[in-house]
């Protein structure tokens, strides 16, 4: 009765050659393999790439280079990026045997054009027509600061099943069928296990034969597990990565965080006073210690430092930036700052900067009380400020009121993340863009939350995504730099990334900075070109 | 933490002989109402408490660091510097937890007030006006009790956005208030029924002069019973919030300070010092409180008080202890023992004759 | 000074009367019976009737759950009545609470059973005592008047010297002592009536007679009228000038006290003098068991039709069972009369007395 | 009728608490329990009576604590021994077989939450482990009887049964193992006369037939002497007369005992003024010197004050057959 | 009989109010969950994907409340708890019955094992006055002050470890599925002794004490004095007597007690990373999921009536004071 037992072959916990171990920190999940859906277990731990798989493989974290062939041979553009028109792989096949076409490339489009509840990224679709192995798409605006997330990031789904499936946006797609090459096992609340294909995969059959992705219930046990080494590959933050982690095994466990094209900082409200002036802005921003806040608050890794005055992370953004800023970092620089607040017409009185009309510069900074490295951030911020005077208080807020307040620009100063994308445009689109600028009080979801008013970065933002030349979107970029650093609309702190935790004890081949083929973050598309990367440590 | 520790509160009233005070029996002096301070526990408890309570108003001035001023010493393991260490931005655990006491005490003690005024309130008024009144107030009492508090409690609060202290001790008090209403209920059913009550009412003294002078004062042990119990809850209900992360975010409690050492992986990181000490003030706290729980229970129902002495020797030199049923047999009598003959003691004497088939005539 | 022991006002005057006094205890409904369309109710007191007179003490004798306190308590108007009238100096009185209510406690003022019970623990004899002035306007208008009030009343119940027991609380009372705070209490008011709840029965048998021989004293002094409510039909011939007998609720039988106890006319009357311990006569309790009232009170939620006390009594006949027996006078001496059809000549002649009694005494037992 | 002793307590001592907290609530008292008799133990509240009950049979809850003395059983026919030196064992071997309690509320000493028939079992179980369980039912069934409670009742709950019927059950318990001794704690206090009255008769009925012993504790005099053989009067923890109790009705020699007596208004005879007995029951903390009762006697004189008057047969014509303490009568032989 | 019924009519009472209550609460408080959702992926999502979420989630509808509360009862009826966010998809119900189990089973078991062992050592301690029991008192009455939630981090850190045999977290190893067989089932156990044993310390001591003092009162009662003047064993006056008639007030206790299952020991379960209720709730309340809110707060409402019902029914059976004849 044992051998028929489930659990017969899954009780030796780490190692073997066998089987990698995946983890998030996302508690119990309930059975749901929908691609479409970000609630879904596949999604949440980040499996269901290893089941559906984009048509083009793009890394965030070198979003300039091109993206490679997957499903896809190919994409050609329109120059106005409103047309698109894509070359499927002829050898691949759904686990169920039947063959990938174009005709569900297209389907997948239709669906998801149709559903506006899947449509996650609001992609203005326009026409779909699939004829022979190529697929047309058409949009009903450009799409060139999408492009590469679009391709690299939307599932591709079997017609047969899903033309089957009532509400694609309700279904748990119980018995996934995909192109990708795992199939599932088993699935438990806690642990999700993937085998290999045996066969039909368009490419080589990765070495892992068996992916066990487990949900942890928290950051504190998916760092547990993963510095006991019963999990190898996570995607979390771990405080004091070094003694928490690293030590234990300092052989074997490593940490890469590559920041990618979305940033993490300090967004003004520039509709108060005295805030709604650029030289105090630029003031507060040459005290900011982001290497501070690196260190302390985001343990020495988790938001990779920005450096550039752009806010442009390094590497993903290096070759964004501006000839002018080039090579330009960001100090600390109090003396500087003070001088500038004087010219500017502020007195520093004592501990008290006092604005040109006398007035003591105050503000309150504030973020959720959970979020903790936010807090922490505010925290250095708050004492940073206090050397040029500025006096801040750090106000802990609910985490609903927050988002509102927010949104709506009832705020001094706060931190809060940017979209990303595959160019600098997302960052500079969530900070400066005045079409989506509401006055105070109406809430803004769609960015510009310090209500920074400049037609000058609006247009910018405009052309670049709409350009039809690569000469214009480097004007309309540098024009969006220059007004960024000049204006200082939000003070730019750390990237996002798009990292992990992982352990090389059974598994070799990760990317890392020496070859940044992909994202870590077992959650990101490009999981499923490192799971293909990865062999046996110890051949 | 959830179980109520005080007997009072424990016990339903009505069916255990708890809560009632003992009745006096002719001839024996009732004891006095504040000879329960000289109760060793409730001393003990109470000696704690005005130590929490005088930290929670000097703690701001004698913390020796402001409480989120950042230091050069990350992390740091207690020193002479930082008694209690410091947490990852170098801030003072110490002054963290002095700090934290006054939040902490005030709203366990303005959700313990509040709760003990709707208690009274409600339970006072069903137990002597009767009737219609009681059904309805015994029904909301009882829902209250039946519902979980500390999920409506997290729920509640976690909802109300921006909530301060304040909110927090509101929302405790008004949830947590239906415990002592229904102890305090039954008590007053059964005061109303009390003689001096009915013979304060035929005497012509006003409905609202015998509820405020003839019943409430017999009813302070368990009120105040019910207020420190209430404060056990409302404190570790405060810190649980805010060790999850919902409610009082605004200053400095010791759930804050937890919060912060669970976030930043305290025990992962070896960093006792960041979560032991407000433990154990949270800890020290509720002991004080169970402790004067105790004392008043044992205050209101002497015979819970552990017997000073419980062993004595007999005069032949073996221990005996007191015990129900069996007194103890000492021989010490002052009085000379006029009958020294020791009768021997036969066992097979003391066997019982079976006389149950004899006649007896 | 308001408390006038002097104003006498003439002895055997009628203070309070009771009429046809009837009290029904709903019984709390049981989900069943909601359809139902009569109600159950523990019938306490029914068709009373009871005059007090100043100078004068009534005793109203019974054994327990006879409904004694519940006619003192109507009296003291502390229970609605179900039916009856309760006339104060003739004029039919019903106050429920507020200021009529107060107007009423203070010519009508009731001694409870338990002074351990009856005095707030909390309280000082000061308090108690300045409430029941002050509620009644005998506090006078200063500090210096209330004093003398004060003092006046313990003097009266002889707790002398006054400040020795002034400021102390209940429980450093003796039993007796505290009997006679109850007292003062009550005289604060400055009443006509008193009720007397069963006043010494939880006091120590060496002071009871300190507290009755108090009561006699005052009511001679103070005109009083007094309802004296016992179990121990002794202490009523030695206080009481009548004494009414009841009976599950029922008055049974009534008359000036020596009649009633010496020459007891009701068979209840007769069982309860017979029950009642006398050491003169010795060690013949077995000749009186047996043959007399067995059993035990009826259930009040349906009394037994007829007499109440028919399923107990030795002499029952077969009317005792149907028709309610009316007052009857007993002729031996004047007033005394009792509710029994022994004494219908009609009906002795027609029936024979015990031919309706119950057989067997011990399964007639009730068990609720 | 007054044969041999069954149950002698000598010199009986009861504290209660511990050192400096102690107050003696029985002193050295001294008793003798005929067979077949019944013994009244009157006095007023306070005055040691329920103390000197529990404390012989060793159920006085703590603090109370038997400071000295001997209480000296003697079995039918076997070797008088001494209760106060028994073993845990040996002494539940003697409770209920020998010597068997009722209590004044009946109600509080029968459990609640058990039936009738699971208390009178419980005793047979204990007592004689060999017995079978039909004739445990049997023999319970058959004293139900006794007391005048049909057994159909058996299996009722206390709660279902009224006061009166309470108390014969426990009469009845008490009476189960036919024990030599029967000791009543005011048994019928709770309950009306007529109660009072039916339940003394069956108990007197019962001894007559069963012929055991009995300590009769209230404090209502006037039922004693109607009632009992014999009567000993207590007064602050002490036995302070002693006498057949048509002796001590007709001529009582202590004052206390004559306060007693006259502390019941008659129902028959002359309409007496009777004044009860001044003043206050004493303290056990702060007892007067001398005789106890003398800060209330009406006859109190100089010795009275200064030394404690020792219990003994008086100098008067029966005085052979009963004993007294009070300097009003000198005492020809001291007891004990 | 009557009490029974009086009872259950209650519980239909409360039960309704309850069920009230919590379909009243979050609908009374603003907070919205696709923003928490958000939250979730900090700065992985885009802003663009709200709408969509909206639409996901179905907020977008308006209706008055009294229709909502109509519906929201036509949906109890049909056993319907609604979609959780968080699991979106996923019915709220088939969330929650993925968790309850493991709730009723670690803290169920938990709670009966406190209750038993704290009464049997109440017996004791209220029997044996001044024996080593009482001795023990100031101790677990310091244990149960200290907040569950501390009491755990402490056993994780002094008793868990990489190599220790308790392990900190879940409620089975990672990759066993549930099943009946011999490597799941010792795993469970194995999971849920570090926080069974925190439950068992902190809660442990209440019982003994109620049980202590209600023992204490008891031993004062006159039937106690006289079944030991019956010469009863002493096994038998202590148990068959003396804590057959302390435990009745505990039964009702314990019922209440019940009531605190997942309440009072959610942070036990947060802390353990414990895959049951509590855990849920405080997940659904960091997400603002007021389905799953709800329908968890209706289950721990629901299954303390039952418990009181059944504690109730014990009674009946337990304290015969209680059944009414006729
Ligand atoms: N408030 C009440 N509700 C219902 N029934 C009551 C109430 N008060 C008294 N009774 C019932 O009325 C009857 C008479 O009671 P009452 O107290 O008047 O008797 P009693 O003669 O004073 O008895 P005792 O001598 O014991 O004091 C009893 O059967 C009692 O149960
Ligand atoms: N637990 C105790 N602690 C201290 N003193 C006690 C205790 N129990 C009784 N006493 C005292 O012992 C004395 C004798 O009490 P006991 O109960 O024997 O009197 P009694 O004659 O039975 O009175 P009653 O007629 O009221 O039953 C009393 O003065 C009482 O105050
Ligand atoms: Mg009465
Ligand atoms: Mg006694
Ligand atoms: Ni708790």
């Amino acid at each position: 009765a044992c051998s028929d037992s489930p659990n017969a072959g899954n009780k030796n916990a780490s190692g073997g050659n066998t089987f990698l171990t995946v983890g998030m920190p996302n508690g119990p999940q309930t059975e749901n393999h929908n691609p479409f859906l970000t609630t879904s277990a596949g999604a949440s731990l980040g499996y269901r790439w290893m089941l559906y798989e984009p048509l083009m493989m793009w890394n965030p974290v070198k979003p300039a280079d091109p993206a490679k062939p997957w499903l896809a041979t190919g994409a050609e553009w329109a120059p106005d990026f409103k047309k698109v028109t894509i070359t499927v792989r002829d050898n691949a096949t759904w686990s169920d045997g039947q063959k990938v076409t174009a005709e569900d490339v297209a389907f997948t489009f239709n669906l998801i054009k149709k559903n506006d509840a899947i449509n996650l990224a609001a992609t203005p679709y326009g026409e779909v027509t699939a004829t022979g192995n190529t697929v047309t798409v058409t949009f009903k605006s450009s799409m060139f600061v999408y492009k590469d997330k679009w391709l690299g990031q939307t599932p591709i789904v079997p017609k047969h099943v899903w033309e089957k499936i009532s509400d694609p946006s309700k279904d748990p797609n119980k018995n996934p069928v995909g192109s990708g090459p795992y199939t599932l096992k088993s699935f438990t609340p806690q642990t999700t296990t993937l085998s290999v294909r045996t066969e039909g995969y368009w490419q080589a059959l990765p070495q892992v034969k068996e992916l066990r992705y487990t949900s942890y219930t928290d950051n504190n046990a998916q760092t547990t597990a993963l510095s006991d080494g019963s999990n190898e590959w996570s995607f979390v933050f771990i405080p004091n990565y070094k003694t928490v982690f690293l030590d234990k095994d300092p052989a074997h466990y490593k940490v890469w965080a590559p920041p990618v094209l979305g940033i993490h900082g300090l967004y003004i409200n520039t509709t108060k006073k005295p805030f709604d002036d650029p030289k105090l802005r630029q003031a507060m921003n040459m005290v900011v210690n982001r290497e501070d806040i690196f260190n302390q608050a985001e343990a020495g890794y988790f938001h990779p430092l920005i450096t550039s005055v752009t806010g442009l992370p390094s590497p993903a953004g290096d070759a964004f930036i501006a000839p002018e800023y080039k090579g330009k970092n960001q100090t600390v620089d109090v003396p500087g700052a003070k001088a500038l607040l004087e010219q500017a017409g502020y007195k520093l009185n004592g501990n008290t900067l006092n604005d040109p009309s006398g007035k003591p510069v105050k503000l309150t900074l504030t973020d959720p009380s959970g979020w903790s490295d936010y807090q922490t951030s505010l925290e250095i911020v708050k004492s940073n400020l206090a050397e040029i005077g500025i006096q801040a208080s750090v106000d802990k807020a609910n985490q609903d009121a927050w988002f509102r307040n927010v949104e709506e620009g009832n705020f001094d100063a706060t931190f809060r993340w940017t979209n990303g994308g595959s160019t600098p445009w997302d960052i500079y689109q969530t900070v400066m863009d005045g079409k989506v600028m509401k006055p105070i009080g109406t809430a803004a979801p769609g960015g510009n939350f310090g209500r920074f008013k400049s037609d000058a970065a609006t247009k910018a933002i405009a052309d670049y995504a709409n350009a039809s030349d690569d000469a214009a979107r480097t004007t309309a970029l540098n024009t969006l730099q220059k007004i960024f650093v000049e204006q200082v609309p939000m003070i730019p702190v750390g990237a996002d990334n798009v990292g992990m935790a992982y352990s090389t004890k059974n598994w070799v081949g990760w990317p890392d900075d020496t070859n940044p083929y992909g994202a870590g973050q077992p959650t990101q598309a490009n999981a499923l070109d490192v799971v293909l990367h990865l062999k046996p440590a110890n051949s | 933490m959830t179980i109520p520790t005080s007997s009072v509160e424990q016990v339903i009233p009505g069916q255990g002989a708890m809560a009632q005070p003992e009745p006096a029996k002719p001839g024996r002096a009732r004891r006095k109402r504040f000879r329960f301070v000289a109760n060793g526990k409730a001393l003990t408890g109470l000696i704690v408490l005005g130590l929490y309570l005088l930290f929670a108003i000097i703690g701001p001035w004698v913390a020796p660091y402001d409480p989120d001023a950042r230091g050069p010493a990350l992390t740091a393991p207690p020193s002479a510097d930082h008694w209690f260490g410091t947490t990852h931005l170098g801030q003072d655990i110490l002054s963290q937890v002095l700090v934290g006491t006054r939040g902490v005490m005030l709203v366990g003690l303005a959700a313990g007030a509040l709760a003990t005024i709707l208690s009274v309130l409600i339970g006072v008024t069903a137990g002597y006006l009767g009737g219609g009144w009681d059904d309805s107030l015994s029904a909301l009492s009882n829902v209250f009790l039946v519902i979980p508090a500390l999920p409506l409690i997290i729920i509640v609060t976690a909802a109300a956005p921006g909530g301060g202290d304040t909110l927090v001790a509101l929302i405790i008090g008004f949830t947590s208030w239906a415990w002592g209403a229904r102890v305090l209920r039954a008590q007053t059913l059964s005061l109303r029924r009390r003689e001096y009550v009915e013979a304060a009412r035929a005497n012509g003294e006003s409905t609202w002069r015998i509820i405020i002078f003839e019943i409430l004062p017999n009813l302070t042990a368990i009120i105040a019973s019910g207020f420190v119990g209430t404060v056990i809850f409302a404190v570790t209900s405060e810190i649980t919030l805010a060790f999850i992360g919902i409610g009082s975010v605004s200053s400095w409690n010791w759930g804050t300070i937890l919060f912060w050492a669970q976030s930043q992986q305290a025990l992962a990181q070896g960093a006792w010092w960041w979560f032991v000490p407000a433990g154990l003030a949270i800890a020290f706290l509720g002991t004080a409180l169970s402790l004067i729980n105790f004392g008043i229970d044992e205050f209101v129902s002497p015979r819970l008080r552990s017997a000073g002495k419980t062993k004595i020797k007999t005069a032949s030199g073996r221990t005996v202890r007191m015990r129900v049923g069996f007194t103890p047999v000492l021989s010490n009598s002052s009085a000379p023992h006029t009958h020294a003959r020791p009768i021997p003691v036969n066992t097979a004497a003391a066997t019982p004759v079976n006389r149950s088939k004899e006649a007896t005539q | 000074m308001t408390l006038s022991p002097d104003a006498k006002a003439p002895a055997g005057e009628v203070v309070l009367e009771a009429i046809g006094l009837t009290k029904h205890f709903p019984v709390r409904r049981k989900l069943r019976d909601l359809f139902k369309r009569e109600h159950d109710a523990v019938h306490a007191v029914d068709d009373v009737n009871l005059t007090l007179r100043r100078g004068r003490v009534v005793a109203l004798v019974g054994e327990s759950g006879s409904g004694k306190s519940t006619v003192a308590r109507l009296l003291a108007q502390l229970y609605p009545r179900t039916a009856g009238d309760i006339q104060l100096h003739g004029e039919s009185t019903r106050v429920k609470g507020g200021r009529p209510f107060r107007a009423y406690a203070r010519r009508v003022q009731m001694i409870f059973q338990d002074p351990f019970a009856s005095l707030n623990p909390v309280h000082t004899i000061r308090y108690h005592l300045t409430r029941s002035l002050k509620i009644h306007g005998n506090a006078g208008t200063s500090a210096d008047d209330l004093e003398r009030a004060l003092a006046d009343l313990l003097t009266r119940v002889s707790l002398t010297p006054p400040e020795r027991y002034l400021d102390k609380f209940p429980h450093e009372l003796s039993g007796g002592q505290r009997q006679r705070v109850a007292i003062a209490r009550a005289l604060g008011a400055n009443p006509e009536a008193l009720l007397a709840d069963e006043p010494v029965s939880m006091l120590d048998v060496s002071i009871r007679l300190g507290v009755l021989n108090l009561l006699r004293d005052l009511k001679e002094r103070l005109n009083l009228a007094i309802l004296y409510i016992t179990h121990d039909i002794a202490s009523a011939r030695y206080f009481a000038d009548e004494t009414l007998v009841m009976y599950a609720g029922r008055m049974v039988e009534g008359g000036d006290s020596e009649s009633v106890t010496q020459a007891p006319a009701h068979p209840y009357t007769r069982l309860l003098i017979d029950s009642a311990p006398d050491p003169d006569r010795i060690h013949n309790m077995l000749e009186d068991t047996g043959d007399r009232g067995n059993g035990e009170p009826p259930s009040l939620i349906r009394p037994p039709a007829g007499c109440r006390f028919h399923p107990r009594c030795p002499m029952a006949m077969p009317r005792c069972t149907t028709d309610l027996p009316v007052r009857l006078e007993i002729g031996d001496a004047p007033g005394h009369w009792a509710a029994c059809w022994l004494y219908d000549e009609g009906t002795v002649a027609a029936q024979q007395p015990g031919s309706a009694a119950a057989a067997d005494l011990v399964n007639a037992e009730g068990t609720r | 009728m007054s044969g041999e002793p069954v149950l002698e307590i000598k010199n009986l001592n009861v504290d209660y608490g511990l050192g400096d907290q102690a107050v003696r609530a029985v002193r050295d008292v001294n008793l003798t329990l005929h067979r077949g008799e019944v013994l009244g133990l009157a006095g007023e509240s306070g005055s040691g009576k329920s103390t000197l009950a529990y404390g012989l049979t060793r159920l006085l809850a703590p603090p109370g604590v038997i400071t000295g003395g001997e209480v000296i059983y003697h079995p039918e026919n076997a070797e008088p021994y001494d209760v106060l030196g028994l073993d845990d064992r040996g002494l539940r071997k003697f409770r209920w077989a020998e010597t068997a309690i009722v209590f004044q509320g009946a109600m509080n000493s029968l459990n609640p939450v058990h039936k009738i028939s699971t208390q009178l079992n419980d005793v047979l179980e204990a007592h004689e482990p060999k017995m079978s369980a039909h004739s445990r039912t049997a023999r319970a069934r058959e004293m139900l009887k006794l007391v005048g409670i049909s057994p159909d009742r058996m299996d009722a709950y206390p709660h279902q049964l009224s006061g009166g019927m309470r108390q014969r059950v426990m009469i009845g318990m008490a009476l189960i193992l036919q024990p030599q001794v029967v000791i009543m704690d005011e048994p019928t206090t709770a309950l009306d006369v007529v109660m009072q009255r039916q339940i003394l008769g069956q108990l007197i009925e019962l001894r007559e037939r069963l012929g055991f012993s009995v300590i009769f504790i209230t404090h209502d005099l006037s039922l004693l002497v109607e009632f009992s053989n014999r009567i000993a009067i207590m007064y602050g923890g002490r036995i302070v007369e002693e006498a057949q109790a048509t002796a001590l009705y007709r001529d009582s020699l202590h004052p206390y005992s004559a306060g007693l007596l006259g502390s019941f208004p008659a129902l028959r005879g002359a309409r007496r003024e009777l004044t009860g007995i001044p003043g206050s029951p004493p303290d056990l903390k702060g007892m007067p010197t001398g005789c106890s009762f003398h800060p209330r006697c009406p006859k109190a004189f100089d010795p009275c004050a200064g030394n404690i008057p020792v219990l003994g047969n008086p100098d008067t014509p029966d005085g052979s057959a009963r004993t007294v303490a009070c300097w009003l009568h000198p005492v020809k032989q001291p007891v004990a | 009989m009557r009490y029974l019924l009086q009872r259950i009519l209650f519980y239909v009472f409360t039960a309704w109010a309850a069920i009230t209550i919590n379909f009243f609460i979050p609908r009374m408080i603003p907070g919205d969950p696709v923003k928490s959702l958000l939250a979730r992926f900090q700065g992985q999502m885009s802003t663009d994907a709200i709408d969509s979420l909206y639409v996901l989630f179905g907020l977008d509808k308006d209706a008055s409340i009294w229709s909502q509360y109509l519906d929201y009862w036509k949906q109890l009826f049909h056993g319907d708890l609604g979609l959780s966010f968080t699991a979106f998809p996923a019915s709220v119900s088939q969330v929650i019955s993925d968790a309850l189990p493991w709730t009723v089973a670690l803290v169920g078991i938990t709670t009966i094992i406190s209750f038993l062992l704290g009464t049997g050592l109440g017996v004791l301690a209220g029997w044996r006055r001044g024996s080593w029991i009482d001795g023990l008192l100031p101790t677990t009455t310091f244990l149960s002050s200290v907040p569950y939630f501390w009491l755990g981090l402490l056993a994780i850190y002094l008793l868990a470890g990489p190599d220790s045999f308790f392990p900190s977290s879940g409620g089975y190893e990672p990759g066993l599925v549930p099943a009946w067989d011999q490597y799941f089932i010792p795993s469970a156990i194995q999971h849920s002794l570090l926080p069974a044993l925190t439950i068992l310390i902190s809660s442990v001591s209440g019982w003994i004490l109620s049980m202590r003092n209600m023992m204490v009162t008891v031993a004062a009662e006159d039937y106690i004095t006289v079944a030991h003047a019956k010469g009863l064993s002493e096994r038998r006056v202590a148990l068959g007597y003396a804590a057959r008639n302390a435990l009745l007030p505990n039964v009702s206790g314990f019922a209440l007690s019940l009531g605190f299952i997942v309440g009072g020991t959610l942070l036990v379960e947060i802390v353990f990373s414990y895959p049951g209720l509590g855990f849920l709730l405080f997940r659904a309340v960091g997400a603002k999921d007021y389905p799953l809110m709800q329908g968890i707060f209706l289950v721990i409402t629901i299954s303390v009536l039952v418990a009181n019902l059944i504690a109730d029914i014990a009674y009946l059976m337990l304290d015969p004071r209680t059944r009414k004849e006729g």
